[in-house]
């Protein structure tokens, strides 16, 4: 961690280098999870209208990875170079009020980023018939679709995303896909964490077990314990 | 920043979203202490003060863990720190959200449980007027608590101990007021600092607020 | 036929459409002479003054706020045990208004409490046991409002009402041993006795406390109504969504 | 018209008044969301065709 | 709903006919959510040794069966046979203590089961390095193997699983069905509702899309809004 | 049903799982009623029974919210819902645990806190002795109310609403030993009523909680 803008205490701690092209680069990054580094030597560059696919067993860093990237987590080393507020990440946990309706959901993330396109949004994920219902009473599947719809309205060219297609039937799969390819094709960029096989052929693949970090051997002396 | 602050108050106040559970406590708490306490007027009328401001001060205090922890586990504080807004205008915002859901109620509330603790005449007006200015201290400092241990489950207790320290002052000026105010002294001094509390905490306390959410989400 | 059928949601709107504007007009009738008779015809007590009239409000409201909640945990048992929804409903609907009576009571005692024992509030055990059933009105009411499916709330809510009503009695008795009180005991049940009350203020007394009755059957039946509709409107809404 | 309250106009007329209040409160509470489910309901039903149920 | 057993309130309100052969039958059954009917008419039967995978798109009903069977939540009609207590249910949440680590989540199971067999379950779901790891640490496909290693340790003999290789990597998939093929050869039976193949060749499928329940034409009547 | 204790035990010793937490709270209770009320040592000996009770009560209060939630969340709920314990037995015995996390503590550490509000000679001994027979039936009683709530999100305060209701005959006879014993006087009556209510709290409400549970899991 280098000892810059007090670690991301006092404002976005990330070694971003805010000036540059439109281009996503990473260049020799090394990323930690609880301490402990767990992918190093990580580059890859990203130009619009391509889509990323990163692969890699269970535990690899793949979650780890994609937090740094989303400046939620500061890196070890190396450096992120990515236009200044132009990503936007999906996780695990969709962020969804169970209490709000659908449409609700999605106005709120629209006016957040002031960006409208609520509508397009629902019709774009298959939401439209739903629009009306609480969040709490969709299954996991509609759940997930909604998650996704929130992409749409952020306004931003960079999603990075965390196994989207989770509990989606092949249907939906598909229908994700293809507003990937839409966004892509808008000059979008994607980069997606997955297991499984989106039918986005056009999409690199970046497998990451071969960035898998050695355990450093612990040796005397106590400077490691504080990387 | 107004649609997070819409959104909060609607959450606020649809089902499950506890407006109204915090006057409900204040309430309990006025109606318990007399019952543990017993019914002696002229006792109740000398701890009504305290006693008033005691039980505002946890009805905040119970309401804290709702400003950020369930923006905290379903994902939505990660997806607002990612957003334009600065996360010192999501505290402030948040913040503000809490008293109008919790300070303001308690405030305009707290006349009639004065008469449940027989609270002396001209004491009414200075209870609402040190609550006033006193409650939005209680909830920036509240959502600093909150920040702090945002990523603890189910961390309810553990804010309380946090927060309660950062209360006191509040609490001891809050309940001077009132006291004062009740035997008819002069309040002008208390309810300055009072005043003062509030007014530094409003101003320095979201950037603290914010520097802890980062960490915590980090 | 048993009575059981009148619990079928349908028949209980057949029924209480055609019984809802009796009981309207006997309300309004009642209520009106009732008060209207305390408030304007009745003489001034010897020690009370004119403080008497409040009688007319407090007695029947003090006592309908007792007897909407045992309504409720009538209404919740059979709920739990015939799994009736109506009554389920009904219990739903009443609890606004025992909360609403309980409310008056309150206010009423205090501000005759004001003039009479020369403050806005004791703690008396009548009194306090009182505060504390308004109590579990707002914890009931909340618990309608949080829990969102219809029928996992009714089950919640049924169980807190039963409960709730042990531990109800219990405070009473609890707050009794606790203070002896201000507050006087039932004496307009005692006719006949040795110090009966007089029967310029009886006879109104009566009347109005038929009317406040009245005036609480009126509004479970109509609140009882919209809850009844309301549940009809989600489950349409619901289908649509589906289909 | 108002009969003479002597000393304690207050608490009687208070009393009175806040009784009104409240049962006003709650009448129109009862009522209002009464008309407001009746009037969703024949939209709902008016819009699925059916027939309109009252009770 | 029918007013049996205090409806599931004072006691576990299944209509389960507890006593019966070894086999789990469901005849005709109707299930439902938030007061909605969503699948009727549903039938089948399964025997020691065989394994039922469910199917259907996002919103069917997977979920809602799957918890019915399992006895939390009451079925609309119909009949549910099986031997009593001998079914374990695993949903998308899993039930881990995130302080505890993984063998003492694992130990914990086993005690309240009644059985042993911790070590051993921690192999067979390739745990055993993790073993002193708390469950906070895990990567998302780390937690969910631990999820099912539960399984291992109730000593059940039937296996209801929702979506049970979510987040899973294809390696983890391949050695969750080699423990699913071992529990079927030990007599055990598998239901399993998911999206994704498997690679269990030898198990039916059910497709639940048509016990999709028919909107039921609310006619004039109030009874109806409380089926 | 031990190893369900155990497990309980060690998730509230473990890091952030709030043992300790709910003494902390008990501890500033008796030290924020002094800043509020005034430190008067008459008034303070006067109202401490009761402010001891309402603090023992409020700390308990709020740790209610652990029973039940965490393992809702998570899904062990569902589990142990299928499990061979019935679901009685899974209440009783977190109640239990709820109890020596947090009531136990309390007791032991109450006469500590006695002090600091000046409470009177003899009262300790049945300030010990109250609390004992009565803290018992708070943790039950919380347990049922937080049974009623699992489903309801962060519903700390619709449980305290809930609750207080309920814990006020405990809270009156606790206060009422208290009191009579730290002026001497007879204390046999209330403290009979208080063990009474805790015997029929433990025989009853475990299957009322129970009940509400499978309602909530349903
Ligand atoms: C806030 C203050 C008061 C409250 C909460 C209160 C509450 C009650 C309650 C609960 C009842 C019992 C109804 C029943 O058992 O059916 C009652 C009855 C009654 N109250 Fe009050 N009361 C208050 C003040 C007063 C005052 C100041 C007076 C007059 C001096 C008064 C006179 C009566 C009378 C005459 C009855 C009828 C007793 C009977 O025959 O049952 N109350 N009140
Ligand atoms: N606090 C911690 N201390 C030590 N190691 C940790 C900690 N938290 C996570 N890890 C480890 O860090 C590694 C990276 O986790 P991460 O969640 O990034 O994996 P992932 O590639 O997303 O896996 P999955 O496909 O299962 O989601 C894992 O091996 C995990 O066990
Ligand atoms: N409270 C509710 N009120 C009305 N409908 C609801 C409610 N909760 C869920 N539903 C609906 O019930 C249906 C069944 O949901 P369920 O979770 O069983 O689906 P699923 O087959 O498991 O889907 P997935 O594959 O997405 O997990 C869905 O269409 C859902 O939208
Ligand atoms: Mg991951
Ligand atoms: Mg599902």
């Amino acid at each position: 961690m280098v000892p810059q803008d007090f670690h991301g205490v006092f404002s976005r701690g990330m070694a971003w280098d805010r000036a540059g092209a439109m281009d996503l680069v990473v260049d020799t990054l090394a990323v930690a999870r609880g301490g402990l580094t767990v992918l190093e030597g990580v580059s890859f560059t990203l130009a619009p209208g391509q889509a990323l696919v990163l692969r890699g067993p269970n535990g690899v860093g793949k979650t780890t990875l994609l937090r740094t990237l989303a400046g939620l987590q500061p890196a070890v080393s190396g450096t992120i170079s990515v236009p200044p507020e132009s990503l936007t990440y999906a996780a695990h946990a969709d962020g969804l009020k169970a209490v709000l309706t659908v449409e609700e959901n999605l106005q709120f993330w629209a006016a957040i980023h002031g960006v409208g396109g609520v509508a397009d949004a629902m019709a774009q994920m298959n939401l439209s018939d739903l629009r009306a219902r609480r969040a709490a009473n969709l299954s996991a599947g509609q759940k997930r679709r909604l998650g996704l719809a929130r992409l749409l309205v952020t306004g931003r060219a960079i999603w990075v995303l965390d196994e989207p297609t989770v509990s989606l039937d092949a249907a939906s799969v598909a229908l994700f896909a293809g507003v990937v390819r839409a966004h892509l094709a808008g000059g979008g960029m994607v980069l997606i964490a997955t297991h499984i096989d989106l039918g986005l052929d056009e999409a690199q693949v970046l497998d990451l077990t071969p960035f898998k970090a050695r355990v450093a051997a612990l040796s005397d002396g106590f400077d490691e314990a504080f990387a | 920043m107004m649609a997070l602050l819409l959104r909060d108050l609607r959450l606020a106040f649809r089902a499950g979203g506890g407006f109204g559970l915090g006057l409900a406590f204040f309430l309990l708490v006025a109606v318990l202490v007399p019952l543990g306490v017993g019914p002696e007027p002229a006792t109740l009328a000398k701890i009504a003060p305290g006693i008033l401001w005691v039980g505002a001060l946890l009805a905040c205090l119970l309401s804290l863990d709702r400003i950020f922890a369930l923006d905290f586990e379903d994902g939505s504080l990660d997806l607002l720190a990612t957003s334009p807004i600065p996360l010192e205008g999501v505290v402030a915002v948040k913040a503000f959200a809490h008293w109008l859901v919790t300070g303001l109620p308690l405030t305009v509330a707290a006349p009639v449980l004065g008469v449940l603790l027989n609270l002396a005449g001209q004491g009414y007006l200075w209870l609402v007027v040190s609550l006033a200015a006193g409650t939005p201290a209680l909830s920036v400092i509240g959502a600093f608590g909150a920040a702090l241990t945002v990523g603890v489950k189910r961390g309810g207790l553990l804010v309380s101990l946090l927060v309660l320290p950062l209360y006191v002052p509040t609490l001891i000026f809050g309940a001077e007021v009132v006291k004062r105010g009740a035997t008819g002294a002069e309040v002008q001094v208390p309810l300055l600092l009072l005043a003062g509390i509030t007014a530094g905490a409003v101003a320095f306390l979201p950037f603290a607020a914010a520097a802890a959410l980062r960490v915590n989400l980090r | 036929m048993s009575v059981w059928e009148y619990a079928n949601p349908k028949r209980f709107m057949q029924v209480s459409r055609r019984v809802l504007p009796l009981v309207v007009g006997l309300t309004v009738v009642s209520l009106v002479t009732g008060l209207v008779w305390g408030f304007f015809f009745t003489p001034d007590d010897f020690r009370q003054g004119s403080t008497v009239k409040i009688i007319f409000l407090h007695v029947p409201t003090a006592m309908m706020a007792i007897n909407a909640w045992v309504m409720m945990l009538v209404a919740s048992l059979i709920w739990l045990i015939r799994r009736h929804h109506v009554s389920a409903l009904a219990a739903k609907a009443a609890a606004p208004v025992g909360l609403t009576f309980t409310l008056i009571a309150l206010l009423t005692g205090a501000f005759w409490g004001q003039p009479m024992w020369g403050t806005w509030w004791a703690w008396d055990p009548r009194l306090t046991a009182f505060l504390i059933l308004a109590l579990f009105y707002l914890g009931y009411i909340a618990l309608w409002q949080a829990v969102e499916d219809p029928d996992t709330a009714a089950d919640l809510t049924a169980v807190l009402c039963m409960v709730g009503s042990v531990f109800a009695v219990l405070s009473r008795y609890a707050v009794k041993f606790w203070n002896q009180g201000l507050h006087q005991d039932s004496t307009i049940l005692k006719v006949g006795e040795k110090d009966p009350i007089d029967v310029a203020y009886y006879v109104p007394l009566v009347v109005c406390i038929v009317g406040f009755v009245l005036l609480f059957v009126a509004l479970v039946l109509m609140r009882t109504r919209t809850e009844i509709r309301a549940r009809r409107l989600s489950a349409l809404l619901a289908r649509e969504r589906l289909a | 018209m108002i009969p003479d309250l002597g000393r304690y106009a207050v608490a009687v007329l208070s009393s009175y008044g806040a009784t009104l209040a409240l049962v006003a409160a709650v009448i129109a509470l009862t009522l209002w969301q009464g008309r407001r489910v009746k009037r969703q309901l024949a939209e709902v039903e008016a819009r699925q065709g059916k027939a309109k149920t009252d009770g």
